[in-house]
């Protein structure tokens, strides 16, 4: 096992170029910081563009095993990284009116990212462990940005303390993993699970561990932080938290269900399938009840974790892919709705009740199709990239026999379809209250627009996307 | 020169992009030229469909023009096209329909008309798709897309209660598809394709087959509608635009026959035969029972959307006798009728709706009770919605009795009890259309307001015009539509009796 | 001692804590205190598992834990202020704008 | 000219003639729209009279035509195609002559309507539709003239679509008519259940065995049936089945009743008078209404097999034929009485097919048609003369006035009550000896009914005669003064109906009759043959008319116009006399036995009503706001109350969390 540090490359740089912009913006007397903002997109897309040239197509078990470089982790990686940069794409005209400290901000951006990257190619809890807490450490800090709304500070209160429990329950499962199997890397415990049954004790692990990835996909009944935090964080960062970590979550879960615990299928398997209903069940009937579009969005994500976890809950290559298809395309939805929340926001003032987004269609069309088609494709209806994931991972859910998940899932959908249509009825065919047009940046522009054709666009070719994720899964 | 051209993607694209073309242009500046352009395309697609017609090899049961394409090889999901008998008379019907809304409906609607046009244009391809789709989940994308569309023409031109009728449409029809999906895919991860034909051919055990059926019987019977999931089509058909009504209740309601045609009857046969008794009692149900909700209705197109339901119950009717019946020419006279009163029925009550808007356009009321007496100042639209109303009263020599003619004679043969609640219609039907007809048209002017009505000008005119010959061709010469559809029905009907359990 | 004596001292240190941010309503700081109660229980895991099966691995872990917590503390904190600086009171109870 | 082109033409001159009058009625004036109509008609007249003459004089044989195929499933076939044989001869030229009549009269009676081009038009339709029916070689057709002549008989009582009455008048004719369609139509899915076809050539060709069979003496009717593959039975209700020919035959009697206005599907005749005066002549006297007689001639060969049936149709056809001639009596509008006349008239048609008298049926059909639409026009010359006054207690004296009118009113109605020699007493009398001589179901009461139907037939005509025109005046004098004879066109059609109302008996009586004229289109099996026993006595129509004086049916009649005459002309006190004890029946009868009150309430007022229950409580009530709004409130309250879980606490949120994973731990203990 050759130990030159070529395959961290990525990592490297990142952090590199992230402590570097540090200094630099400490010394930076620009009050927009343009600058800074540049040097995070161009590190970012630097960091993207090493992991597509030295992108893995075999599985190298690296460094003491401690970290993993397959296809997985690449395509993970680059998502993550693209998500990212759309997200600061959408937080810059959001942070300049609003002072939230700038530099910082860029910087916590990209120590998510890095820590998102050396968790999805964790090889052993530790490594898991560490780029878990880097992430969240960093999206604490995020969310905790604007220092003068007490939303926020509320917000980050509430996301730092679940959190930590959450990671208090990670560590505490992983230490009862190590008692039993005597062994921290994946690979070990697999190999331990395969020869011998499990004891109780390590499946008690496992479920500690399976609360925390819980608690990080915001599953029912983990998911009450998902809301609050969602509802008082900057909504730029809301939009980052709920694209990028959500990905990376899920290449986390795949190291620890897929590649650790395969041999345990059964009892995590149970776990999700109610994690997966309760999810799907609260997240879209709770959302009914919302007027407050960022809440309304944040019980749709919980809804929708619920349609994700069908795939991973399957345990097989297909069923990963499925997921991995529906997260990103979740990602990128999410993404372009709180982009469209920024986007809509008149001065310093946001976006929050529903009424305020009435006769948008009249007033300004695009904006209103944006939305229109964003809202209409996490309902899942075709010809958007929401349909697909959701085709997938019936399909997933069906090939492994759960019949009745799949029926249950689609009554879940239809009550989900009720109130993103309420959005889009308040959009087009309410009445406008005053006519006043909107004036958006172009960096806000292009990224809406990329956004909503991406989501048009692989809702019409899907294919490649999926061949994509289906290749990520062939090691497992 | 049109064989080389892939003419049912163009039948599909050509008024999908032109749509969004529409959607685009810079908004009401361009109107004119929008809905001019909004014209020409659907003259064109007509004149594709039509020519279609015309190349139809009538001898084959075969899919013809048939156009294969990858389109997401690792699921088997395949772009498919093709058009057989029982595709092609609605294809056509779909071509002139939007023809006719974009030529004669666009003047009514007051505002934002080029988004109309486009909303127009997209449905026609929309719903050419879904009639030329062979892959089922293309099939399913276009049956779902077709929604929007219309869920925005309903809410965005619709009357004052829109919004409730819109939800209620999209949610009701939702409601219905979304277990469609999960059968095609079910069946799909079964055969390792998505095809159509290969669902039509795949060995099913009879649990599987009756969950099946019951999925796609959701779906379709929402669509068509069938009693007692029927609520959504009054409220959608009061609320929605002339136009918006017209395609509603001319095509979008034939998709649900069309459903039962493609898929419930060839994929499960044995289930259909198991539930067949259900079916026809809804179907007699629906013939019965809201014939004489019609005649209780005090709003125009109320009544007119009833009685659709009514004509509606006879196609179901006409499709699931087969399974009772053994001689062979009375199954495929019974899918005959179904098919010619799904024809019928979307000229008729397209006409219908169309008469009701140019009523609306002129006193912008719906309410029977504010009418009376427009003949005195309307002859000719007098004389021509008579022409309707008894082609929707089933008389002979109109398309509107050849289907109830089929349907019953055939259905006859099974038993004459369901004959005899059948034929009721004819007494029922009379009844709600010929007092619709009393109380609008005839008598002394109600008021001076209609006294000083103006008959239909030359754009309502010939688009009526056309509807009407169309009525009375089809009344006088069914045999020209039967003969495109007879080989296609056939192998139908060999597909329903073949059952699927011993394979 | 037993491996379970220490097992079971980590499991109820670990409890404690959990139970502690439950019942606690008063201050936010005594939350932060539990947290790293939570942690410590788990290293009591860690070192009581490594030493019984003589593998230093879980000592590692340990190290690398005791950092992470000392980071989140200070963020904790850092959070904390700005909690203080918006509404002045640092009170669990008090945190409740944000529901339903 | 091949026969095929002849009948299309005969068949299409009219409906061109409609289009051109409808569509260009405007353009092209009033004089230009009725020459081309009654041009259209004459076509086909001559056409008509060309054929019967030829199957008079027995040089021309039945054919059967298909013009084109309308549907075709694999075997079945359904066409559009013609059967040219005596029945249909005889039926086109009564049709045509009538409708030319009308077609002439009309230019007098509509001179100054607004509706002038319509009305030709209409008339000229209604032509078409007629022959189309009468012509037709298979049941869709027949069923398509059927319909058709409905139709144009709706838009033709709502002429004057102004008049309330009116229009409910035709929609209730519509609709009555559609109910008798209704068993019609199940009826002709019978046929095709049982036959496989629609066509008549091959039913009749199977009931023609069963027929030589039963006439050869060698079996019964059952057994005949069996042998040609008839016995088939539908299942009623449990246990209970019908025999397919009686259920047929019932069927398509219903039909007929519904389009010959037998009780009770009759309610819709009388009123039908709201139209036009030349339409009820034509349409309500002479032809359409005689459409469901000649559809039971045509269908004789399955009638002869049903016994139940054919004692239906003599029940039927005798309430018709007495009791609606008793309301003629204390009816007081012009019209109306000849309507209810006609009413009973039909009744004895049927009653003649009742006893498989199918010739006499038709004869009498024949003749009626002539001198009923003479009495009609008649009377529409006298409504016109008075300005559309129609109440007869408003008349009176006018024989002076309108002197050919009179003379022709007057052959009618002799003709009418069947005076000797007059062309209705062959017929009519034909019926009844046929009647006295049947012994299937009902006879007996028929005899009784069609001999006092002669009683009551006499009072009501002589009545009306002597209300109209004799006695004096009731009007005011100086309008009396004015009054003059209608135009020529008026009056000639009277004149050329007049002719065959006098003659057409004495002329055509033996022919039609008891020469095989019908042979080749009427079955009537041997123990059916009634005429057969008439025959013996009829000799000539001279000696026939002679016998016809000394039958008790000769006295009827005199009695009839005897006290007819007693009472409204010598002694009108007599009427105030009785009335005081025959008021109930008097109440009975102005009131029509209450029909039109009963199908008011129970059918009109009860069908709206169940609607009206329908939409509120089961559209509405259950599947809106119980079902679908019910459903979706429900999700709604459960959404808000479970919203209420996030209580924005955060120790509640890390209890949920520890409740979250303890469950997940016990879950693992306990599924073990």
């Amino acid at each position: 096992m050759t130990h030159n540090l070529i395959h961290l490359l990525p990592e490297i740089f990142l952090l590199t170029a992230a402590c570097i912009i540090l200094l630099i913006d400490v010394f930076s007397k620009d009050l927009d910081r343009n600058l800074t903002y540049r040097l995070s997109q161009l590190a970012l897309l630097a960091t993207a563009v090493i992991c597509m040239v030295q992108f893995p197509d075999v599985q190298y078990h690296l460094y003491d095993r401690h970290f993993i470089l397959d296809p997985m982790a690449g395509i993970i990686k680059i998502s993550v990284i693209l998500l990212a940069m759309l997200a600061l794409l959408f937080a810059r005209p959001y942070i300049l009116p609003r002072r939230i400290l700038r530099g910082e901000y860029y910087l916590l951006h990209l120590f998510a990212v890095l820590g998102m990257m050396v968790m999805v190619s964790g090889g052993s809890l530790l490594t898991l462990y560490l780029g878990l807490e880097l992430l969240s450490l960093s999206l604490y800090a995020l969310v905790a940005m604007q220092r003068h709304a007490y939303q926020s500070a509320e917000a980050a209160v509430k996301y730092f303390v679940m959190g930590a429990i959450a990671s208090g329950f990670l560590l505490y499962g992983m230490s009862l993993v190590y008692g039993v199997t005597q062994a921290i890397h994946l690979t070990d415990i697999a190999a331990y699970i395969a020869d011998n049954e499990a004891s109780l004790t390590l499946r008690f692990g496992l479920v500690f561990i399976v609360v925390a990835i819980a608690f990080k996909f915001g599953a029912v009944p983990f998911q009450m932080w998902v809301p609050d935090v969602y509802d008082g964080a900057p909504t730029s960062t809301t939009a980052f938290l709920s694209s990028a970590p959500k990905v990376a979550a899920f290449g986390l879960a795949v190291r620890i269900f897929g590649y650790g615990f395969i041999g345990t299928l059964i009892d995590w398997q149970g776990l999700l399938i109610i994690l997966a209903c309760l999810s799907m069940l609260v997240g879209n009937i709770v959302a009914l009840a919302q007027d407050n579009i960022k809440r309304l969005l944040a019980y749709s994500a919980i809804a929708h974790i619920g349609y994700f976890l069908l795939g991973l809950l399957t345990g097989t290559a297909e069923g990963f892919a499925a997921s991995f298809f529906y997260i990103l395309a979740y990602a990128i939805m999410s993404l372009g709705g709180f982009g469209c929340l920024i986007y809509l926001g008149k001065g310093i003032e946001d976006v929050k009740n529903i009424e305020q987004l009435k006769g948008l269609g009249r007033k300004n069309p695009w904006g209103g199709l944006l939305i229109s088609v964003l809202f209409l494709s996490m309902a899942g209806l075709p010809p958007f990239v929401g349909f697909w994931a959701k085709l997938e991972v019936f399909l997933a859910v069906l090939n492994s026999g759960f019949v009745w998940l799949a029926i249950f899932a689609a009554i879940m959908s239809i009550i989900g379809l009720f109130y993103y249509l309420k959005v889009v009825k308040v959009i087009f065919f309410d009445d406008p209250e005053k006519e006043q047009k909107i004036v958006a940046a172009r960096g806000l522009r292009l990224g809406l627009g990329l956004t909503s054709l991406s989501v048009v666009a692989l809702g019409l070719f899907p294919a490649k996307l999926l061949e994509l994720c289906e290749q990520a899964f062939q090691y497992l | 020169m049109l064989e080389q051209l892939p003419v049912l993607s163009l039948l599909i694209w050509l008024p999908l992009l032109s749509g969004i073309l529409v959607l685009l242009s810079p908004g009401d500046k361009m109107l004119v030229w929008s809905q001019r352009f909004g014209v020409v395309v659907s003259l064109a697609v007509l004149a594709l469909s039509v020519w279609l017609l015309a190349a139809f090899d009538t001898t084959t049961a075969e899919f013809q023009f048939v156009e294969r394409g990858d389109w997401i090889p690792s699921l088997n999901i395949g772009y498919e096209l093709g058009v057989d008998g029982i595709a092609l008379p609605l294809v056509v019907l779909t071509g002139l329909i939007n023809l006719l809304v974009l030529f004669g409906s666009t003047h009514s609607i007051k505002f934002r008309q080029t988004q109309f046009v486009a909303a127009v244009l997209l449905l026609t391809g929309a719903m050419n798709g879904v009639f030329l789709a062979q892959d089922s989940i293309l099939f399913y994308v276009f049956w779902e897309a077709m929604l929007i569309p219309m869920f925005l023409m309903i809410g965005i031109w619709g009357g004052p209660n829109r919004i409730y009728a819109t939800i209620k449409f999209f949610l009701y029809t939702f409601f219905g598809s979304i277990f469609m999906l999960v059968a095609l895919i079910y069946m799909g991860r079964e055969t390792g394709d998505f095809s159509i034909q290969a669902m039509q051919g795949m060995p099913l055990s009879g649990t599987e087959q009756s969950w099946i059926f019951w999925a796609f019987l959701l779906a379709f019977a929402v669509k068509i509608p069938m009693v007692p999931v029927h609520t959504w089509l009054p409220d959608a058909h009061v609320e929605a635009p002339t136009g918006g009504s017209v395609i509603l209740a001319a095509i979008m309601l034939k998709m649900g026959g069309y459903g039962f045609l493609r898929f419930s009857l060839p994929i499960t046969p044995d289930a259909a035969g198991a539930y067949a008794n259900l079916i026809i009692v809804l179907s007699l149900i629906a013939i019965v029972y809201i014939g004489f909700v019609a005649l209780a209705q005090k709003d125009m197109k109320k009544l007119i959307a009833y009685s659709s339901i009514a004509h509606m119950g006879f196609v179901t009717l006409g499709t699931f006798i087969i399974l009772k019946l053994i001689n062979m020419d009375a199954q495929s006279m019974a899918v005959q009728g179904a098919m010619v009163q799904m024809v019928s029925h979307g000229l008729v009550s397209g006409a219908l709706f169309f008469c009701i808007g140019v009523l609306y356009d002129r006193l912008h009321t719906r309410n029977i009770s504010d009418y009376g007496g427009v003949v005195n100042s309307m002859p000719v639209f007098a004389t021509l919605l008579m022409l309707f109303i008894f082609a929707n009263a089933g008389l002979p020599g109109t398309s509107g009795f050849v289907g109830e003619f089929f349907v019953i004679i055939s259905s006859f043969q099974a038993d004459w009890r369901i004959a005899l609640f059948a034929g009721l219609t004819l007494v029922l039907g009379a009844a709600y259309s010929l007092w619709f007809y009393k109380r609008v048209i005839f008598g002394k002017a109600a008021n001076d307001k209609i006294e000083r009505l103006d008959d239909i000008n030359i754009r309502e005119r010939s688009v009526l015009i056309i509807l009407a010959l169309l009525v009375i061709a089809l009344g006088v010469y069914p045999q020209f539509l039967i003969n495109i559809m007879q080989p296609s029905i056939e192998q139908l009907i060999q597909l329903t009796s073949s059952s699927k359990l011993g394979g | 001692m037993s491996l379970t004596h220490y097992l079971v001292v980590s499991a109820l240190l670990f409890s404690i804590s959990v139970v502690g941010i439950i019942i606690n309503r008063k201050n936010v700081i005594t939350l932060l205190m539990c947290i790293e109660l939570m942690l410590l229980a788990v290293n009591t895991n860690f070192i009581a598992f490594s030493r019984y099966l003589n593998d230093e691995v879980g000592q590692v872990f340990v190290f690398f834990i005791l950092t992470v917590a000392a980071a989140e503390a200070a963020i904790g904190l850092a959070i904390l202020v700005v909690l203080f600086r918006t509404n002045k009171k640092i009170d669990v109870a008090e945190l409740k704008e944000l529901k339903g | 000219m091949t026969i095929q082109a002849q009948l299309l033409i005969a068949v299409l001159a009219p409906l061109v003639g409609a289009i051109l009058a409808g569509l260009l009625g405007k353009k092209i004036g009033k004089v230009a729209t009725h020459r081309v109509t009654i041009a259209g008609v004459l076509i086909s007249f001559i056409i008509s009279v060309r054929w019967f003459f030829g199957f008079l004089w027995g040089d021309a044989t039945a054919v059967d035509v298909t013009i084109y195929e309308w549907a075709r499933f694999g075997e079945v076939t359904i066409q559009i195609g013609f059967l040219l044989d005596s029945l249909t001869s005889i039926m086109m030229l009564v049709v045509t002559f009538v409708s030319l009549m009308v077609h002439i009269y009309s230019i007098g009676y509509m001179h100054d309507d607004s509706g002038y081009q319509r009305f030709f038009s209409y008339i000229s339709l209604f032509t078409f539709s007629m022959l189309m029916l009468v012509m037709s070689n298979n049941f869709l057709q027949l069923f398509f003239g059927w319909e058709a002549v409905g139709v144009v008989s709706y838009l033709l009582i709502g002429f004057w679509y102004q008049k309330d009455s009116a229009t409910f008048a035709n929609m209730k004719a519509f609709l009555v008519n559609r109910v008798g369609d209704f068993g019609f139509l199940l009826g002709i899915g019978a046929i095709f259940l049982l036959f496989g076809t629609f066509d008549y050539a091959p039913i009749f060709k199977t009931m023609g065995q069963a027929e030589e069979l039963v006439s050869l003496g060698s079996q019964q009717k059952v057994n005949a049936l069996a042998l040609v593959g008839l016995d088939h039975s539908f299942p009623v209700w449990g246990e209970l089945e019908w025999s397919a020919i009686s259920f047929i035959c019932i069927c398509l009697f219903i039909g007929a009743m519904g389009k010959s206005a037998q009780v009770p599907l009759h309610v819709w005749l009388p009123d039908s008078m709201e139209g036009p005066t030349p339409i009820s002549a034509l349409i309500h006297a002479a032809t359409m209404v005689t459409a469901g007689v000649f559809m039971v001639a045509r269908m004789s060969p399955l009638f002869e097999f049903s016994e139940t049936a054919l004692g239906m149709v003599t029940l039927i056809g005798a309430i018709t034929a007495l009791f609606m001639g008793l309301v003629a009596i204390v009816q007081n509008d012009i019209k109306r009485i000849i309507a209810y006349s006609t009413l009973s008239q039909l009744g004895y048609m049927v009653v003649a097919l009742g006893v498989s008298a199918y010739s006499a049926a038709i004869f009498h059909l024949f003749t009626h048609a002539f001198f009923k639409a003479l009495l009609f026009l008649g009377a529409g010359s006298v409504i016109v003369a008075l300005h559309h006054e129609q109440d007869i207690r408003k008349m009176g004296g006018l024989y002076k006035k309108l002197p050919i009118t009179y003379w022709c009113t007057l052959i009618g109605t002799l003709a009418l009550i069947g005076t000797p020699l007059f062309s209705g007493f062959y017929s009519k009398d034909t019926i009844i000896s046929a009647v006295a001589a049947a012994e299937g179901g009902f006879s007996g009461f028929a005899h009784f009914a069609v001999l006092a139907g002669v009683l009551v037939t006499a009072i009501y005509s002589i009545r009306l005669l002597i209300l109209v025109f004799h006695g004096k005046t009731r009007m005011e004098q100086e309008q009396f003064n004015h009054l003059t004879e209608s135009p020529r066109v008026i009056t000639w059609p009277l004149i050329a109906l007049a002719i065959p109302s006098l003659l057409a008996g004495f002329v055509f009586a033996k022919d039609l009759l008891f020469r095989s004229f019908f042979d080749d289109s009427i079955t009537v099996l041997e123990q059916h043959d009634v005429l057969a026993s008439v025959e013996q006595y009829f000799g000539d129509a001279l000696s026939f008319a002679l016998h016809g004086v000394m039958s008790p049916v000769f006295l009827m009649l005199v009695a009839g116009v005897v006290i007819a005459i007693v009472v409204y002309g010598w002694a009108p006190r007599f009427i105030t006399m009785w009335a005081v004890f025959l008021k109930p029946v008097k109440k009975l009868l102005e009131k029509k036995y209450f029909f039109d009150e009963f199908n008011q309430y129970v059918f009109a007022r009860g069908s709206h009503w169940l609607g009206q229950v329908f939409w509120r409580y089961g559209d509405k009530a259950v599947i809106d706001e119980g079902i679908i709004d019910g459903g979706t409130n429900a999700i709604k309250v459960i959404a808000s109350k479970v919203r209420k879980l996030q209580t924005g606490y955060l120790f509640h949120y890390a209890l949920f969390m520890l409740i979250g994973l303890v469950g997940f731990l016990a879950w693992l203990l306990f599924k073990g």
